[in-house]
């Protein structure tokens, strides 16, 4: 694709997001779809980290965990410190990132299964670490949470105060979008380089990358803190959208959720976890008027999909490549 | 003649089993130089050790003087010894293409951050590889299938593939694992002047390999190993009249060819 | 010190039970079934209304869990694993198609059985008391019937034919193919019995512990956590793993009981640290 | 082509489901005017006991009135609509349960279920003005400046102080061991527990055990504890499923003392997992003890059993969240569209409680642990179990 296609693109998507649905909405005055989609947003930066580490070749189920850790970030420092929220975001993101090498050196080395099971073990263990430790206030976890405050540049106010707006939920939804597609840009750019082509390499067979000359234990956790970065900041939204975080706040079944995201939408394809989050969180709302059959009807579709398209949704698209 | 490549003493153990031991040659620069041995004779165990894929229990291997047993096998890649493999290990969902293109890794000069940015460095490098890989693959008679998907590539081409990888890396030396394991005479014989033409562009070789004829047609010296220990070294005239190689290859069950007339 | 120790035994014998048909299925079919705890949970439902609710013999319900399990898996294997995994590029896929049984699993049972936990009156009444041991009947007797059962197990998988036939299935399927054995038909087999074991499982403790209808999550969580210790895939892995947890958790909580809080974080951190040490576990195969 | 396929996919995925849920919410009509009631909880997963006997009160409860012609507000009379959300017991999921609420033209709601999600709707439901009934007891929900929740039933610590004292009194109990799940809630009612244990001068011996609320084996958990041999043994927030389990291994394992919790049980769970073990067993419920439950208790439970075949004993206690909704806007029908004349009504509103025999009043209380009314009145019934029945062990109140 040329670069004019590609920025077409893009500027179709982000007007479509920026100014397309906030009228829809506003037509339709479905207000609540605001949440939604910026739930719809969040959970697919998260599930953009894991759908990284799917792409050197490891099953990630603890996503969870730097979700929580990166809630728990921001919260503190706004409560406890006072730092603004607009800091914290990035923060919350790099302590993930920084722990997340730490717990990957080791644990990076484990493949299949293994590795699957020692992050599901790391959300439960992420979870009762929030419980025990002091610093995250145990168990009566962190209740109201300032919303974000203002940015002010040189007298000029370029982000207003969330508590002061009239429509909290709009303003959430563009940071939300903004910031997936930030992140999905960067992800494709980073698939499409030379990081992608290396990080295919690990997944198709680590041996041979590192008989080329490739540092597979380095680029496995800058990889894996890539994706640890994204599930804290996505956490860490979640955090100050709900103004309080508890350590149950996101549990072994988010980490699953993840997961499943990635695989509906498609491992080959990068858009695939942004895709697979839409249709599995918006299934369930949708679902939401069919009482108690809903769990029913939406684990029959899920079956039904996967026997239809076992590669993920993207996989029906006509000109499918290999990679995406 | 400098010798580029030394192997001093090298044992290997996997708990009581010595699978190498106390095996010490050299290779010099711009040499052919071949492992044989009957099976389970400790030949892939050796190459390992060589290419730092495994540790050696005791002993040391020596690249232009400097010790490169125990380090990463990407760092030992790095310096100039690259391996291929005995099995068909390729990136099997890539284009023949890209296997090559992703193999130019480490001649690239810009970093990943400029990669991810587009730096002019990092175009500079890709449009390079996208050139040499052509070279490589022309170079190897692999041109007319550089889009094909890797997977989808008969046995002998995967083996030159697997050749054309290595030689992306731009090695001072290339180790071949038994590049001719498999082949039937007509391929063995196109992929013995493979080998030849990559000691051409001033690659040094050392294989280990099974397949006696073409060890014999190809290489400058050859090394042989039996139950773990070297039993011989010499040059192909040397090796074929040597009576304990004869007795090694002859006491074992499956090891019959080439060696008798 | 007896009184933990037998406690550790107990719980080892019914976690290892749990974790051989997960590991079966996973050996044969490389599939990680997230939907082994609502097998047992259902299992469990369906011993608890022979027995309880239409007043049959424990044998008999527990004969029907087996047996109703079995027809599941057996469905489940043809109609739904063997044609995704024959479909889908990477083999990690299963692991949607089976969390997706699993939330199907959870649906029917919620529908069928409600929401309440259930139990079943007591097998056997009474307790075993002495100085350093107190245990109760029915649970001496369902933790030998469970080690009868692993014993079963183990003997048909070493001496049976189709014992033998999914050995070498697990062992290597392309070469197993070429001896001759039926991949898709002990393939299914295999997924019967797996799911067969979840369902006795469930039954049998559901004269302990009762059944409840939304436990099957965390019971397949734990099923992995034991199937890890011991090594994925392999049989005497299985039964090491859930011996090893229950110990772990029974001598855990009772060495730690002053810092009670901790005691599952020291567990699973331990557990985090083992796994970085041995990659394959106990005793399994390299997998990845 | 990836990005704009991709973007159009999500386009279309969004415009279709935006479509389609519009044509769910003006499908519905009826004769009488509909007043929508909704409730947010997790009634599926392992905790689906605690908003299912929710949902099935209110449902029984609207099925009955409107069966009735409906409830008279002003001068209108409304047919109940009970809208259900399932928030899977995730916080996440509860804001959007809230926020659909909020869409459907919803005032009140009942739920959520647990701490994190109680806590977390807050934000939408102060935005949105929507009074919401959570059954979590942490006080920062209801103390000023939060003003839309009211706790659904009585709180732990102030049912546990009140047992404890009784069981101080009169049995003669001086030593307690605390057993909690390591998760929120629970180690949080723990925490108030033990405060008020050692307020009253209890020796507390256990306060650290804990265990993973998917546990079904507590012989292990409770060896150490037992041994210790406390007078009380209280499960602090112990969920349903789990008490027979706790109750029936303690006893097994030789345990002679008093067992108590501060949350509510179903009879019929306790018999089966735990058949005579369980006797003695102190919780807290709500009105249907024989001794003071009214004959419309009675009729409730019987339709409530007619309807979805087998009671809930837990429905005691949240019966009442319906009844005091629908009361509170027939005492003040401004209140119907507008949360503000709600909160000024709680302060004075009080009406006859129907489901206890005697004198007993609707009211808010909540006075002495919030500074606010901000919580309903339910007689707290301290039950003890026998035989597969509660009997009353006392009532008492909370202000």
């Amino acid at each position: 694709m040329s670069p004019t296609k590609k920025l077409a693109a893009t500027a179709a998507f982000l007007a479509s997001v920026l100014v397309a649905v906030p009228w829809a909405i506003a037509a339709t005055g479905r207000n609540d779809l605001y949440y939604t989609l910026t739930s719809v947003a969040l959970l697919s930066i998260a599930s953009a980290g894991v759908w990284l580490t799917f792409y050197i070749g490891r099953i990630n189920i603890g996503q969870g965990a730097y979700a929580l850790i990166g809630g728990y970030t921001s919260a503190i420092l706004v409560v406890d410190y006072g730092v603004s929220f607009w800091l914290t975001l990035p923060i919350a993101g790099l302590f993930c990132a920084a722990a997340s090498v730490l717990i990957g050196l080791p644990i990076l080395r484990l493949r299949g299964v293994y590795f699957a099971m020692v992050t599901l073990v790391l959300t439960e263990v992420a979870r009762l670490l929030a419980l025990a430790l002091p610093i995250t206030h145990g168990a009566s976890g962190m209740v109201s949470i300032p919303a974000p405050g203002a940015i002010r540049l040189f007298g000029v106010t370029l982000v207003p105060d969330f508590a002061t707006l009239q429509n909290p939920r709009l303003a959430f939804y563009i940071v939300s979008v903004v910031l997936m597609a930030l992140c999905y840009a960067g992800l494709y750019r980073l698939v499409h380089s030379r990081m992608g082509r290396l990080c295919l390499s690990l997944q198709q067979n680590e041996e041979l990358a590192s008989s080329i000359g490739v540092n597979i234990a380095w680029l496995r956790v800058v990889a894996y803190a890539i994706s640890s970065f994204l599930g804290g900041i996505g956490g860490a939204m979640f955090a100050a959208i709900a103004q309080s975080i508890y350590p149950s706040s996101f549990t072994v079944t988010d980490s699953v959720n993840f997961m499943l995201n990635c695989f509906l939408g498609g491992l080959g394809y990068v858009f695939g976890p942004m895709i697979g989050t839409f249709v599995l969180y918006f299934g369930w709302d949708f679902l939401f008027q069919t009482g108690e059959y809903q769990l029913l009807i939406y684990s029959s579709l899920l079956i039904a999909l996967m026997l239809f398209l076992p590669n993920g949704l993207l996989s029906l698209r006509p000109a499918a490549k290999k990679r995406g | 003649m400098t010798q580029l490549l030394q192997v001093s003493q090298v044992t290997k153990r996997f708990g009581g089993l010595v699978a190498v031991n106390d095996v010490s040659f050299s290779v010099a620069e711009g040499e052919i130089v071949s492992v044989i041995g009957p099976n389970g004779a400790g030949k892939s165990t050796l190459f390992k050790v060589i290419s730092s894929f495994l540790k050696p229990t005791a002993g040391e291997v020596r690249f232009r003087g400097e010790r490169i047993s125990g380090l990463a096998p990407h760092i030992v890649a790095r310096k100039g010894v690259v391996r291929t493999f005995q099995e068909t290990t390729i990136f099997r969902g890539m284009t023949v293409r890209d296997n090559v293109i992703i193999a130019h890794h480490l001649r690239s000069k810009a970093n990943l951050a400029g990669f991810f940015v587009g730096s002019a460095t990092a175009r500079r490098d890709e449009a390079e590889f996208g050139r040499s890989a052509d070279q490589i693959l022309n170079f190897l008679d692999l041109g007319a299938i550089k889009n094909e998907v890797a997977s989808t590539l008969p046995h002998g081409l995967l083996r030159a593939l697997g050749i054309a990888i290595g030689l992306a890396t731009d090695p001072t030396v290339l180790l071949l694992d038994e590049p001719f394991a498999g082949m039937n005479h007509a391929e063995t014989k196109r992929a013995v002047e493979l080998v030849r033409a990559v000691r051409e562009r001033g690659v040094t070789v050392l294989l280990v390999e099974h397949d006696m004829v073409a060890v014999m047609r190809i290489s400058d010296r050859i090394v042989v190993l039996n139950f773990g220990l070297k039993i011989a070294e010499g040059t192909p005239a040397e090796i074929q009249c040597n009576p304990k190689v004869i007795e090694a290859y002859l006491g074992s069950e499956d090891e019959t060819i080439g060696l008798l007339p | 010190m007896e009184q933990v120790f037998a406690n550790g035994l107990y719980l080892g014998a019914q976690y290892a039970l749990i974790a051989l048909g997960l590991t079966l299925i996973f050996a044969l079919m490389n599939v990680l079934n997230f939907a082994h705890g609502q097998m047992y949970v259902l299992g469990g439902f369906i011993t608890y209304t022979v027995y309880a609710r239409l007043g049959l013999p424990f044998v008999v319900a527990l004969f029907a869990s087996g047996v109703t399990l079995a027809t599941v898996g057996a469905l489940i294997e043809k109609f739904l694993f063997r044609p995704v995994i024959r479909r889908s590029v990477r083999e990690e896929s299963t692991m949607l198609l089976a969390a997706a049984i699993a939330f199907l699993l959870d649906a029917l049972i919620l529908l069928l059985f409600g929401e309440k936990q259930r139990g079943v009156p007591k097998i056997v009444k009474g307790v075993f008391t002495s100085d350093a041991l107190i245990m109760p009947y029915d649970r001496i007797l369902v933790g030998i019937l469970a080690i009868a059962f692993i014993a079963a197990f183990v003997l048909f998988m070493q001496y049976s034919k189709p014992g033998r036939a999914m050995r070498a299935l697990a062992q290597d399927r392309v070469a197993a193919q070429l001896m001759g054995v039926r991949v898709d038909r002990y393939s299914m087999i295999g997924f019967a019995l797996g799911a067969m074991l979840a369902g006795v499982v469930g039954g049998l403790l559901v004269a302990i512990t009762g059944i409840s209808s939304g436990i099957g999550g965390p019971i397949s969580i734990k099923a992995f956590m034991m199937v890890m210790i011991g090594g994925a895939g392999v049989v005497g892995g299985a039964i090491a793993g859930g011996f090893i947890l229950g110990m772990l958790e029974s001598v855990g909580l009772s060495a730690l009981h002053d810092y009670g809080d901790i005691t599952y974080l020291v567990i699973f951190a331990a557990l985090m640290v083992f796994l970085s040490l041995r990659p394959n576990g106990l005793m399994g195969k390299p997998w990845g | 082509m990836i990005n704009r396929r991709s973007a159009v996919t999500f386009m279309a995925l969004g415009t279709a489901s935006v479509l389609s849920i519009m044509a769910g919410a003006f499908s519905a009509n009826a004769a009488n005017k509909e007043l929508k009631i909704g409730f947010v909880g997790v009634t599926s997963g392992p905790a689906a006991a605690w908003g299912t006997s929710n949902v099935r009160s209110m449902q029984t409860r609207a099925e009955w009135i409107n069966e009735m012609g409906g409830v008279k507000i002003g001068g209108e009379t409304y047919d109940i609509n009970i809208i259900t959300f399932d928030d899977q017991k995730d916080p996440k999921r509860a804001i959007a349960g809230m926020e659909k609420m909020a869409q459907e033209g919803i005032h009140y709601v009942v739920g959520p279920n647990v701490d994190d999600g109680a806590a977390a709707v807050r934000p939408v439901a102060e935005a949105k003005g929507i009074i919401y009934f959570p059954y979590a007891f942490p006080k920062p929900l209801y103390v000023a400046p939060a003003s839309n929740a009211i706790l659904g039933m009585i709180a732990n610590y102030q049912s546990g102080p009140a047992i404890y004292k009784f069981l101080k009194e009169k049995k003669g109990v001086k030593t307690i061991a605390f057993v909690a799940a390591n998760e929120s809630d629970p180690l949080s009612q723990r925490e108030g527990g033990v405060a008020a244990a050692k307020a009253l001068g209890l020796q507390v011996v256990a306060e650290k055990d804990t265990y993973q609320n998917d546990t079904r084996d507590f012989t292990p958990v409770l060896t150490p504890v037992v041994k210790l041999k406390p007078d009380l043994l209280v499960l602090s927030g112990v969920a349903p499923g789990n008490a027979p389990l706790l109750i029936r291994a303690a006893r097994e394992l030789g345990y002679k003392g008093l067992i108590s919790t501060e949350t509510a049980h179903d009879a019929k769970v306790l018999q089966e997992g735990a058949g005579e073990l369980a006797d003695g067993f102190i919780s807290v419920g709500g009105a249907s003890t024989p001794e003071i439950a009214s004959d419309m208790m009675k009729e409730f439970v019987r339709r409530y059993t007619k309807k979805f075949g087998e009671y809930n004993d837990e429905s005691n206690t949240k019966v009442y969240a319906l009844d005091y909704i629908l009361e509170t806007l027939k005492a003040n029908p401004a209140a119907i569209n507008n949360v503000e004349e709600f909160k000024r009504t709680v302060d004075t509103f009080s009406a006859p409680n129907p489901y206890v025999k005697g004198e007993g009043k609707l009211k808010y209380v909540g006075t002495a642990s919030f500074g606010q009314k901000r919580q309903i009145a339910v007689p707290m019934v301290v039950n003890t179990y026998k035989d597969g029945k509660f009997e009353t062990l006392f009532v008492g109140e909370v202000d």
